[in-house]
């Protein structure tokens, strides 16, 4: 076991974590951010992205002894249900969650393409969007509600 | 059609904030103190018969609370459909003598962490003497097969028969006056349900000696009942929560995580879950089965089909679960939306040393489906008539009788094919933009 | 009862063994992860334990396989902070550092061959996570990386304790997960030099992105004033036990201009020369057969 | 490199709910004093949203607004039976359990306010909460004040049971002679595809569909499976396989890395209208849509295929390799 201490949605946050524990894992069992979901452990759906640094990582494949001195960004810290993000919004508005449990990891890489891009094209957004899955929703009401979140974003301007 | 107030209205998901916020409450989300993990042992032989399970060594390392066995199973039958009489029971819950596929479940260790059990499983020793596997199902039904299933074939019995028969008309008679004999053999391979979120369950025990069950499955009251049987405790002990499942597909309608986790919950006296591993979610939860299909139509000259045989193979995999109740619903659908005045079925539910197939979206129709409907491009093909023609040229009406003997009454398909061409700018002549689904009247 | 010899006599892994439901060896518990900050500390490390530790990059293959109980290493080093990351141009040749992210190289403006490949491996998050190095360590269909290395001649710097040696990346791959490295050697920079040429980098899988692959071809045809090829470079990967070379496909375009008929020659010593495996993606068969038709379409893009 | 486009129809029904084995849901629903309804279940939403659309059918019903009713489903110790969530069974049979525990309740209510307003139940009009004396517009009350009448005063419970069962069918097993399901939905789908006739690969450039799915209670959430269906659609016909050595053993997929499945960036467009012809006995006359948006591109994607290249290839997943074999004749075409 070893201490590891990161920022947690600008909060600082301290866990004693096993040696091959995924940082996944802390949040999930140590610190309850269960916004973070478990869909594989391969790298391979996306549903526990979060972002180091302000860029998106699947967390089920970093050690969470890694993520020492890290800055680590989940949905929790992008938006609440009292203060949506816009993002937020409009997935909600496009019915872009069905099941919900894809979305949160859907929603934390969106935000992270519009950091960087704030005016995404739709082969953009498709590239973003290629390692996270959805089984329900066909991705077009997603892709749909990130289009919708960055011409709202821009208004707000 | 009467317009009303909010039904009808696109209202936001009740559940779209907590699903945008990461807030909405998943079953791995369930957690409590002193809470143990579930990691399944597994069969690594297709077939072969058990010579020996030793769980001493998981059971001795650090963090192992305990390893449960078929030796603590109450009822070590399986056998969902049982309330409606599908039988004998096939399937046990932990396996006993022998394993029927690879991945077939044989030991759970119960540790203080996900990480502990899963290094002790790699402790759990069984010995399999190797037998040799069905994996075909037109193999498993040639003289000289290896007979994998008790009753002494490798088919479910419909009351004495091997298959599920429907019978409409005189298909022969038919035959002989139809213009063209039109056949085709069709495969659909199994597939995966793949929701996001993987099977799991949490099992807490209560003081006043119920267990609290969380579950993702598609049906609580079903998974309760199935589970009450397995434990052998009347169904008022059991106290099943969910509703809320990160997708389904029928995958989820198996009861496969809680009657497992309650006994090792029951052992131990702590809240126990079980998550399965995506690979689990793969290579150990049920898939859709297998269909082999072979089709023959007969046509006349002006496009109607006035006849169709079909024999279908469905490979269940080792087990029954839902499958015989899939091969009804397939040979109940497959004369598709159309009218056809004679029919022939035979529907066969296969067993074979594979994975086992249960319910999928769209159980034993998607096959259906999807063979009837090449199908009628081939006829179409055949008889020199254009895909649209052949299809309202054979839609069935209302009032019409089905093979099955039920009688049509919620026919739209026309209009669904007259919206379509619509939709794509198909040009369609008069005669059939003139058709309805009501235009039918009994001679 | 049967008295038939007993096959299955062993510890059942409770997860997965490379993704499998079975397990061969025992579970261990880990006792140790070193994270060095340096690549000095790093080599320490190696030289104490050499083989008995397991080397992470970015942690996208390794951090898989523990999950799933496919391996269980008592020791695991991971270099993301050995200070092994980073781009460095020096007379033209482009060295980068082994841990350096996919991300970080998808952005290299030049060599465009190289960022071209290195977009190609998985989505966003693995990019960011896994190194240029790591991916000379996943075995096919994964790899496409190491491909267009492969196709721009690159070395590998391999040190160890107290020496540094350099290995063409062509004599690098041993076997399916060897290499030419020891058990006290660490991959610490990948230097690429400046090439010249025409490149093309063609990737066909069974999605349109973030998919392994059914082939991947790198190639990169040198030219003289009259068209006629020089040099050639046509690496593959998927096609074999790890990402290669072929080379009789390259010297079939030597001395020829690049046409229909010399394209046509290269592509079939390609399929006649490659040893692809099946899996769940696409059988050998059909493996062989993208083979030649991707090697001739990147030729031709070349050629355009 | 060759392209060749086709094009592809199929036209499918879909049954509502299994019953062979009896197919029954119930739901209660009870007034707070403050005129909230309680709608309780023990019904699943799998992410098709079974909780908004039986909301919105208890509200219709009650004729109160959308936000006094609360949806409390998945727990045995509070709610009665229901079958379970899977043959796309639960808009019909869990709405038509709450539009008859909503009419019971209603009944109830109008009880209590006729009392209060001192009229008959049957002259009594009731609208987004409020309720009133037919042509008296003045003589009314609110659902708020007649729930809390009813228990402070009247000493009355305002609440409704609900189930529906569709019995369970006797199927002859000489004949296959039964009644398996409630309803049927249809649907139409025309897919455009282009096939590249070197590597086999088949791209989906276009599925185009008329729905016809009954009484639409919610029109996005219908629109969001048929989108979410057309896409496992287009990869049961493309891609997946549990066996993609079928009828072997191996390969075996055990990750999203092996096992293929579409990604957002093999989407094809997607357009669709929905018609609405009311079934017979589904509440308000709905269907079940949950299951069959994924049906249709099997067959009219392979029938596109046949368009483009004359060749039919009757075994799924229609992978690269088969199509391959399939244009040279050397297996896979039937």
């Amino acid at each position: 076991m070893r201490m590891v201490s990161f920022t947690l949605n600008g909060k600082p946050a301290v866990a004693l974590v096993g040696l091959v524990e995924s940082l996944r894992d802390v949040l999930r069992e140590q610190l309850h951010v269960h916004s973070v979901k478990a869909g594989c452990g391969q790298g391979g759906c996306g549903s526990c992205t979060v972002l180091m640094d302000g860029e998106p990582i699947v967390s089920c494949l970093l050690s969470a002894a890694l993520a020492e001195g890290r800055e680590i960004t989940t949905v929790d810290g992008i938006g609440t249900p009292t203060s949506l993000h816009p993002l937020q919004q409009a997935f909600y508005d496009n019915f872009a969650a069905q099941c919900g449990f894809c979305t949160a990891g859907m929603i934390t890489v969106a935000k992270a393409l519009l950091d960087h891009n704030p005016h995404p094209t739709r082969a953009e957004i498709l590239e973003a969007l290629s390692g996270n899955l959805c089984r329900c929703t066909g991705y077009l009401p997603i892709i749909r509600a990130i289009e919708d979140a960055a011409a709202r974003m821009d208004g707000g301007r | 059609m009467k317009q009303l107030g909010i039904v009808g209205q696109s209202v936001r998901r009740r559940d779209g904030i907590g699903h945008v916020t990461g807030q909405t409450q998943f079953v791995d989300d369930v957690t409590y103190p002193n809470m143990l993990w579930l990691r399944m042992v597994r069969s690594p032989a297709a077939r072969g018969l058990i010579r020996r399970i030793d769980t001493s060594r998981a059971e001795a390392y650090p963090g192992v609370a305990t390893v449960v066995t078929w030796k603590d199973v109450p009822n070590n039958w399986y056998t969902i459909l049982c309330l409606i009489g599908v039988e004998p029971n096939d399937e046990p819950v932990l396996a006993q003598e022998e394993v029927m596929w690879q991945g077939e479940p044989i030991a759970a260790v119960v540790a203080e962490t996900e990480t502990i059990a899963r290094e002790a499983a790699a402790l759990v020793r069984v010995d399999i003497e190797p037998l040799p596997a069905v994996r075909d199902v037109f193999e498993a039904l040639a003289p000289g097969a290896p007979i994998i299933k008790k009753w002494g074939t490798n088919t479910f019995m419909y009351e004495g028969m091997p298959m599920r028969r429907v019978r409409f008309g005189d298909v022969d008679k038919a035959f002989a006056e139809a213009d063209h004999i039109i056949e085709g053999s069709y495969q659909v391979t199994p597939y995966e349900h793949a929701p996001l979120e993987t099977q799991a369950c949490v099992v807490k025990p209560e003081p006043d000696g119920r267990l609290t069950i969380h579950s993702n499955t598609q049906a609580l009251y079903f998974t309760m009942d199935n589970t009450a049987i397995i434990l052998k405790v009347p169904s008022h002990r059991l106290h099943m929560i969910g509703g809320t499942v990160g997708g389904g597909f029928g995958g989820k309608v198996d009861v496969v995580t809680e009657p497992v986790t309650a006994i090792a919950a029951m052992k131990t006296g702590r809240p126990v879950k079980w998550r399965w591993t995506r690979a689990e979610e793969f290579q150990a939860s049920s898939t859709s089965g297998g269909w082999r299909m072979e089709y023959t139509d007969g046509v006349k000259n002006d496009g109607r089909i006035i006849a169709r045989k079909v024999r279908a193979l469905h490979d269940a995999g080792a087990y029954h679960r839902h499958s015989p109740y899939g091969v009804t619903k397939h040979s109940a659908n497959l004369q598709g939306p159309y009218y056809i005045p004679n029919v022939w079925v035979d529907a066969y539910c296969v067993y074979t040393n594979r994975q086992p197939a249960s319910a999928l979206r769209g159980f034993g129709v998607t096959p259906a489906s999807f063979a009837a409907e090449v199908q009628m491009d081939r006829i179409a093909n055949t008889v020199g008539l254009d895909p649209w023609a052949i299809r309202f040229i054979n839609a069935y009406r209302n009032g019409q009788t089905k093979a099955i003997r039920k009688k049509v009454e919620d026919a739209t398909l026309i209009e669904t094919l007259q919206a379509a061409a619509k939709l794509v700018n198909h040009p369609l002549p008069e005669k059939f933009l003139a058709m309805h689904s009501n235009d039918w009247k009994e001679a | 009862m049967h008295n038939g010899p007993i096959l299955w006599s062993m510890s059942l892994g409770g997860g997965a063994s490379g993704g499998r439901l079975r397990s061969a060896g025992e579970g261990v518990a880990t006792q140790e992860i070193f994270i060095p900050e340096s690549s000095e500390t790093a080599l320490d490390l190696l030289s104490q334990h050499g083989s008995d530790v397991f080397i992470m990059g970015g942690g996208t293959v390794g951090m898989a396989l523990i999950g799933e109980g496919a391996v269980s290493p008592p020791l695991i080093m991971s270099l993301s902070r050995a200070k092994l990351n980073g781009v460095r141009r020096t007379d033209g040749r482009l060295e980068i550092g082994a841990t350096t992210s996919l991300s970080r190289v998808a952005q290299l403006i030049d060599p465009p061959l190289l960022a071209t490949a290195a977009r190609h491996v998985g989505g966003w998050a693995i990019r960011n996570m896994a190194t240029l190095a790591g991916n000379l360590f996943v075995p096919p269909p994964a790899g496409d990386a190491a491909v267009a290395l492969l196709a721009l001649d690159a070395e590998v710097v391999a040190a160890s304790k107290g020496s540094t040696r350099v290995i063409p990346l062509a004599q690098f791959f041993k076997g399916r997960a060897q290499t030419a490295l020891a058990p006290h050697e660490l991959v610490v920079r990948i230097d690429v030099p400046r090439s010249a040429g025409t490149s093309a980098f063609l990737k066909f899988g069974r999605r349109l992105m973030n998919t392994p692959a059914v082939v991947t071809v790198a190639a990169r045809v040198v030219r003289d004033d009259r068209g006629m090829c020089t040099d050639a470079r046509i690496a593959l990967g998927a096609a074999g036990d790890h990402p290669l070379r072929v080379m009789q496909a390259e010297a079939a375009l030597r001395g020829r201009t690049l046409d229909s008929t010399s394209i046509e020659d290269a592509a079939a010593e390609a399929v006649r020369t490659v040893r692809p495996h099946g899996d769940a993606l696409a059988s050998e068969w059909f493996r062989r057969r993208m083979v030649g038709v991707y090697v001739r379409r990147a030729l031709h893009l070349i050629g355009g | 490199m060759a392209k060749k486009r086709g094009r592809g129809l199929a036209a499918l029904h879909y049954p509502t709910g299994m019953n062979l084995g009896g197919d029954p849901t119930q739901a209660l629903i009870y007034a707070q004093p403050t005129g909230a309804f309680v709608v309780k279940l023990a019904s699943t939403d799998l992410g098709q949203g079974l909780k908004t659309v039986v909301g919105q059918i208890a509200a219709e019903a009650l004729s109160v607004p959308l936000d006094s009713v609360i949806v409390d489903t998945g727990d045995t110790d509070t709610a009665p039976h229901c079958m379970g969530t899977f043959a796309s069974r639960a808009t019909h049979r869990v709405g038509n359990a709450v539009m008859m525990a909503a009419n019971e309740a209603k009944h109830a209510l109008l009880e209590v306010a006729a009392r209060e307003l001192e009229a008959s139940p049957r002259d009594l009009v009731m609208a987004d909460g409020e309720i009133w004396v037919r042509g008296s517009p003045t003589r009314k009350t609110t659902v708020f004040a007649v729930a809390l009448a009813a228990h402070f005063k009247h000493g009355t419970t305002i609440s409704g049971r609900g189930i529906f069962l569709k019995p369970k069918s006797p199927l002859d097993p000489e004949t296959g002679a039964c009644d398996p399901d409630s309803t049927e939905a249809h649907v139409t789908t025309v897919a455009d595809v282009e096939v590249d006739t070197e590597t086999g690969e088949v791209r989906v450039l276009k599925l185009s569909s008329a729905y016809e799915v009954g009484r639409q209670v919610n029109p996005k959430m219908v629109e969001g499976q048929i989108v979410g269906g057309a896409v496992m659609g287009t990869g049961i016909a493309l891609m997946e396989s549990c066996f993609p050595g079928y009828p072997a053993l191996e390969p075996h997929p055990a990750s999203f890395n092996e096992y293929v499945m579409m990604g957002a960036a093999d989407v094809p467009e997607i357009e669709s209208v929905v018609l609405e012809y009311p079934s017979v006995d589904g509440p308000y006359g709905v269907k079940g849509v949950g299951e069959m948006t994924a049906n249709s591109p099997l067959p009219a994607i392979v029938n596109a295929i046949h368009d483009a290249l004359g060749v039919w290839i009757t075994e799924l997943p229609v992978t690269p390799e088969k199509v391959l074999r399939a244009l040279e004749g050397t297996a896979g075409g039937t």
